[in-house]
């Protein structure tokens, strides 16, 4: 396809241990679930579970092997099982991850790893939050491209410069680890969020969309852009390595030029 | 129990879903029911492309395009709908362009295309460039996409809403020559609440089946946890026919274990596979083109390397990709999204150290059969007034025997509008048929049953047993030994999941309850697609049966129609019958599948 | 089960995360940038403040009725007090209102918070302006020679 | 009402930290200011009342206070500029990190020089 590359030897010497035999390595951890069963108990309280997992095992494979090998009422939302769907943003050992993305041997394993749902949102069951309010930001800031004038009739046009502009933030999976991770969202859940801000700057960037005043307007609100008091935990939280930060700066510069 | 009235039920939010959504929303009053908020649908994880003959970079047209897809499926693909699909592909992506879709742009800023597999320049004579891409994610941009332009029309979306089942009435109906058969109509559908435990009716003039692929039946697989079947194998309980369940595509590099999938575009970039003696061995099945052969030849190569003991690992069970003689620039600027996850996942750096793999299943070429209109059929002929299926679900069938890499997308995207035109189409002109008497019963009986149960046997056991016996006997070697021992083991199971409980029988969120619901769409399924696969005595496209290696037009040149009868017994399994449908061919004749 | 719970999501959202009405005007936006602007003028205000009273000549023990009232003999240090009382206090004001908008979730209480926030200020601001413009060396108890 | 999460303190990087930090220290500089102008005040009212007071800051307690203050300030000040080049300086997201290792190198340097002189001064006496 593009580089010529000199053909590759037929047979090489592989590295011990990667041919074949040996074993896979276990190691025990404890997880400590948050767990919160309002059917059963008004509290949410704390539970342990003792697991042996294998070599490459992710966080998320230890919830499953709680809830198909111990206890089947422990609730959590996941799907790809690869951080591209945004279902298991949780807090594991007091910040906001991926579970799916998450291995424990990366983490430290001889002090129980805890477990709990993201902070902010309302808690539903164990580690499910209701996401409605998040999706509710979402929207409100219209996330769909919208372009006065004529339809062309072939593809619209857009230099390469020029969609490299807002590529960072078409990045997002809409997981909620960023704004459930904003001391600013905690406290009255009102602010808009840097998802939902994220998700702006996609379209106010786009070169193609003619709505950017609109968003910033809506951005201008007393919930908007100005609360964020650049903490960055949105940024070290976000799976996906979006410079959240930087995208809400960038929308905080671009109300200010558009203004004064 | 609550009962709400819809012109329109689309079940599903994947691309399919939305993308019908979006048509089917500004025609006429629709829900769309999805038990994942439908940014989590499994089309965001594709990676590679869409294509379609824009012709932007180099001379393409969609004729070229149509005989690509009929040669890639081995030619059990209906050529109608494959000149359809080539034809539309065009629209299908400059729609999505003017929805929003951030495309990457050629140096002149026009939607840039690159090559894949199969894709081919005059019927074969070169590779050509026509996936249309946005990164390694265009699957994520397609979806965000569509949610983004469901959002603009106000699209309702009940999130987190099961469906489990279709509710059809049967009619007395004349055929043309006069003989009475059977007419199914439809409806609506029954649907769980996931935060509530409660059943919701929807009563629909329209119901759009668009609830993707059936992959958990595999253990490796890169498909989704909640990849489960649930659509085909609500049709098929409902009497209907499903089409070609014999094919199933897997791909040959997913992360060993996992499943996770590493994009075709690794080899084209020059990554090669090795076995536990360091050796290429692909230079011993495909001496020419080597590790750049069709998917089915090198997992078939991959999984012969591991059956002979040359697999790597501490189970000898995988075996390596390899790209350590190519420069870490050039990986990370061609395939950052294959390094990471090797890194992530197996932490495996893949500049110094070759990557574990081995085939995962990937694609149901088979599904609800359907039309070119996406109208559903009960029988070879017969269309189900108001049904109608588009996506992973569905076969219409374009894909045959063996999708092409970006044919998917493509397929959602052009058979998913097709679909919400035609269901607002059709609600506008018919009336709501009335719901049967304890519509909810069936769910309910079902659900009970479940949460009463009183028996032994652990879902998750169940799932794990179906899924190896699927690994070990029904993936890319199938012989009638290795079909037979599956179906026993799978019958087997079917009686024990009669025996299992659960332990959450709360009404909130109980996800205990519906993966066991899962599991018996998942055993239903798995024996389905053994079935057929035993019943097709021929090896073609994703179907590779060592007991017939070769393609066998004169008895086997029709698609599979298994059928849910309790009167018949197919390959000594009771209560499945199969019969076939012909091929429709428009100009191609069947030759020989050679790259 | 005795615990009733609300029945949850299904488009029903917590009145708390329920946005009010739309701000209108670009306060906040002013309010922020004034944030930034008053800062940096107020380390210059606040370092030639300290450095002045504390860190040069005697530092804190030369501080007295008498050095204060060298000070504002000299208008420039008038005027540069005013300044950082003035800056100072609206940053500061506006610094603690953001706070009080984050934590005090009740309507109520936040309207009160706020209240004493604000006639605080004032009556800083004015006693502080007061004092520096009308400020008089001889005032009783003074033993400035000048009086 | 439905609930949130509680559960354990969220264990932010320094960002956040750093915040908390802006944050206690503006409040803390407020009270301050309010107390410190009042007490100012006093020189409209009665000289010898105003050195009364102003004595009270001379002694050692209150020398110490001085200095937490004199940190608090500094603090502020500093991170404050970091902030300001967040916010409008096109790295300042990318090094806030190095940027707070600067505010803190700063921080100490001036306070501990600002410190010694201090509190020699307080505790030196005449
Ligand atoms: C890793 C990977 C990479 C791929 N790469 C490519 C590629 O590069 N090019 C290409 O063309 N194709 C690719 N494919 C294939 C393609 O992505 C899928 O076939 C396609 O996205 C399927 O779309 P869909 O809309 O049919 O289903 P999905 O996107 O899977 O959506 C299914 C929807 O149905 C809903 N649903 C399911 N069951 C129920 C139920 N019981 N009740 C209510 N709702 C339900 C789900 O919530 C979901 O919203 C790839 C696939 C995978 C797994
Ligand atoms: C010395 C120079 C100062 C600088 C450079 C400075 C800078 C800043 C900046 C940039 C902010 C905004 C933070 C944000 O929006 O996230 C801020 C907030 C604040 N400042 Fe200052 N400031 C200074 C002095 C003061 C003084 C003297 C006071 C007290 C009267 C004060 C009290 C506050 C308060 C209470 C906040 C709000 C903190 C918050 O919202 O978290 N500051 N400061
Ligand atoms: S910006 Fe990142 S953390 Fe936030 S929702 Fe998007 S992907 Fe998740
Ligand atoms: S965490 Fe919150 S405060 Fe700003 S930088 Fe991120 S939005
Ligand atoms: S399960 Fe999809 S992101 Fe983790």
């Amino acid at each position: 396809m593009s580089t010529e590359l000199p053909e590759p030897p037929s047979k090489i010497e592989l590295k011990a241990g990667v041919g074949g035999g040996g074993e896979i390595p276990t190691f025990n951890i404890t997880l400590r679930v948050r767990r919160y069963l309002p059917e059963t108990t008004a509290e949410a309280y704390w539970e342990d579970f003792k697991l042996t997992m294998y070599g490459t095992d992710r966080v998320l494979d230890a919830l499953h092997k709680v809830k198909w090998d111990h206890d089947g009422s422990l609730s959590f939302r996941r799907s790809c099982a690869h951080g591209i769907c945004g279902s298991d943003a949780m807090r594991i050992n007091g910040r906001n991850r991926l579970a799916c993305k998450t291995l424990l041997k990366d983490l430290d394993t001889s002090k129980p790893i805890t477990v709990e749902a993201i902070k902010g949102l309302p808690l539903e069951k164990d580690l499910i939050v209701d996401m409605e309010p998040f999706f509710q930001s979402y929207r409100e800031i219209m996330p769909f491209l919208i372009s006065k004038g004529h339809e062309p009739t072939k593809e619209r046009y857009q230099s390469v410069e020029d969609r490299e502009r807002f590529d960072d933030t078409t990045k997002c999976i809409l997981c909620a680890a960023c704004t459930s991770s904003c001391p600013v969202f905690w406290t009255d859940g009102q602010y808009f969020g840097p998802a939902a801000i994220v998700n702006a700057h996609r379209f106010i960037f786009d070169s193609r969309d003619d709505a950017g005043d609109m968003r910033l307007e809506i951005l201008n609100d007393k919930e908007g852009v100005w609360r964020c008091r650049t903490t960055f935990n949105c940024t070290e939280a976000c799976p996906r390595g979006i410079q959240v930060t930087k995208a809400i700066a960038e929308v905080k510069q671009a109300i200010l030029s558009r203004t004064v | 129990m609550q009962v709400h009235q819809y012109d329109v039920v689309i079940v599903g939010a994947g691309g399919a879903g939305m993308r019908a959504a979006i048509e089917s929303g500004q025609r006429a009053r629709t829900a769309v029911l999805t038990k994942l908020y439908p940014t989590r649908s499994h089309t965001g994880a594709a990676q590679g492309g869409m294509c379609a003959a824009l012709a932007n970079v180099e001379e393409d047209n969609w004729e070229w395009h149509t005989f690509d897809t009929i040669k890639g499926g081995d030619y059990i693909v209906d050529q109608d709908a494959a000149e359809v699909m080539a034809k539309e592909a065009i629209n299908a992506v400059l729609d999505l362009e003017k929805m929003g879709l951030p495309f990457n742009r050629t140096p002149e800023g026009k939607i840039d295309q690159r090559r894949f597999g199969g894709h081919t320049r005059d019927h074969g004579k070169a590779a050509v460039r026509r996936a249309c891409y946005a990164a390694d994610r265009t699957g994520h941009m397609i979806l965000q996409t569509l949610y983004q332009n469901c959002v603009k029309h106000n699209v309702e979306f009940y999130n987190e809403y099961y469906v489990l089942d279709l509710l059809m009435v049967e009619e007395e109906a004349f055929r043309e020559d006069g003989t009475a058969y059977m007419q199914k109509r439809v409806a609506g559908v029954v649907s769980y609440d996931l935060a509530t435990g409660e059943l919701h009716v929807f009563q629909a003039k329209s119901v759009i089946f668009a609830s993707g692929g059936a992959g958990k039946v595999f253990k490796t697989t890169s498909n989704a946890h909640t990849l489960t079947g649930d659509g085909m194998g609500i049709a098929f309980r409902s009497g209907l026919p499903l089409e070609d369940m014999e094919f199933f595509q897997f791909h040959p590099t997913g992360l060993a274990g996992l499943g996770i999938l590493l994009t075709e575009g690794a080899r084209g970039e020059g990554a090669i596979l090795r076995n536990s003696d360091g050796e290429r061995f692909m230079e011993r099945y495909a001496p020419t083109i080597k590790d750049l052969a069709p998917r089915d030849i090198v997992a078939r190569a991959m999984a012969n390397e591991v059956r002979e003991g040359r697999g790597c690992g501490p189970n000898k069970d995988y075996v390596l990709l390899d790209l350590t003689h190519l420069e870490p620039e050039h990986i990370e600027s061609k395939l950052p999204d294959i390094t990471e996850f090797a890194r992530t996942y197996l932490g495996v750096e893949p500049f110094t150290d070759p990557v574990p793999v081995y085939p995962t299943a990937h694609y149901a070429m088979g599904g609800v059969p359907t039309n070119i209109e996406t109208e559903v059929l009960q029988d070879n002929n017969t269309t189900i007034p108001g049904l109608f299926a588009a996506g992973e679900v569905a076969c219409v069938s374009v894909h045959g025997a063996n999708r092409l890499g970006t044919n998917s997308l493509l397929d959602i995207n052009v058979f998913g509008r097709r679909a919400g035109i035609a269901a607002a189409e059709y609600a506008k002109t018919a009336d709501f048929v009335e719901l049967p008497e304890n519509p909810e019963a069936l769910v309910t009986a079902q659900l009970d049953g479940l949460l009463n149960s009183t028996g032994t046997e652990n879902v998750a056991e169940l799932r794990k047993a179906l899924q190896e016996i699927m690994d070990a006997n029904v993936q890319v070697f199938r012989d009638e030994t290795s079909l037979k021992g599956a179906l026993e083991v799978i019958e087997s199971l079917r009686e024990r999941y009669k025996n299992v409980s659960i332990q959450d029988k709360g009404k909130r969120f109980n996800l205990d309850l519906l993966e066991a619901v899962e599991l018996g769409f998942l055993l239903d399924l798995a024996e389905v697609m053994t079935t057929a696969a035993l019943h097709r005595k021929e090896s073609r496209g994703g179907h590779y049966r060592e007991d017939f290696p070769n393609r066998d037009d004169e008895n086997f040149m029709v698609h599979s129609m298994s059928y849910r009868d309790h009167n018949a017994t197919t390959e000594g399994i009771a209560g499945i019958r199969m019969e076939t449908k012909p091929v429709v061919f428009t100009r191609y004749q069947p030759m020989e599948r050679k790259y | 089960m005795s615990v009733t719970i609300p029945a949850p999501r299904s488009q029903r959202i917590d009145p708390k995360y329920k946005r009010g009405p739309k701000s209108r005007g670009s306060f906040e936006m002013l309010a922020w940038l004034f944030m930034r602007l008053s800062g940096v003028a107020l380390i210059v205000l606040i370092f030639g403040h300290l450095i002045s009273n504390l860190i040069v000549g005697d530092g804190i023990n030369a501080i007295s009725f008498g050095f204060v009232a060298g000070k504002w003999a000299d208008p420039i240090w008038q005027f540069w007090d005013l300044a950082m009382l003035w800056l100072a206090m609206l940053h500061g004001t506006n610094g603690v209102r953001t706070i009080i908008n984050d934590y005090a979730e009740k309507h109520s209480t936040r309207a009160w918070l706020k209240g004493i926030l604000y006639v605080a200020t004032i009556f800083i601001v004015v006693l502080g302006t007061l004092v520096i413009f009308t400020f008089d060396p001889c005032v009783a108890g003074s033993t400035l020679p000048q009086c | 009402m439905s609930k949130t999460s509680s559960g354990t303190l969220y264990r932010g990087h320094e960002g956040m930290w750093s915040w908390v930090g802006h944050r206690v220290t503006g409040v803390v500089i407020f009270l301050y200011l309010l107390v410190h102008v009042l007490d100012t005040a006093l020189v409209r009212v009665d000289a010898n009342a105003y050195n009364a007071v102003i004595s009270t800051y001379q002694t050692p307690w209150m020398a110490l206070g001085e200095t937490g203050l004199v940190a608090a300030i500094l603090f502020h000040a500093f991170n404050g500029l970091r902030l300001i080049l967040v916010d409008f300086w096109k790295q300042g997201t990318k090094y806030q990190r190095q940027m707070l290792w600067g505010v803190m190198i700063l921080w100490v340097v001036v306070f501990a020089g600002f410190a010694i002189r201090h509190l020699s001064l307080a505790f030196g006496g005449h």
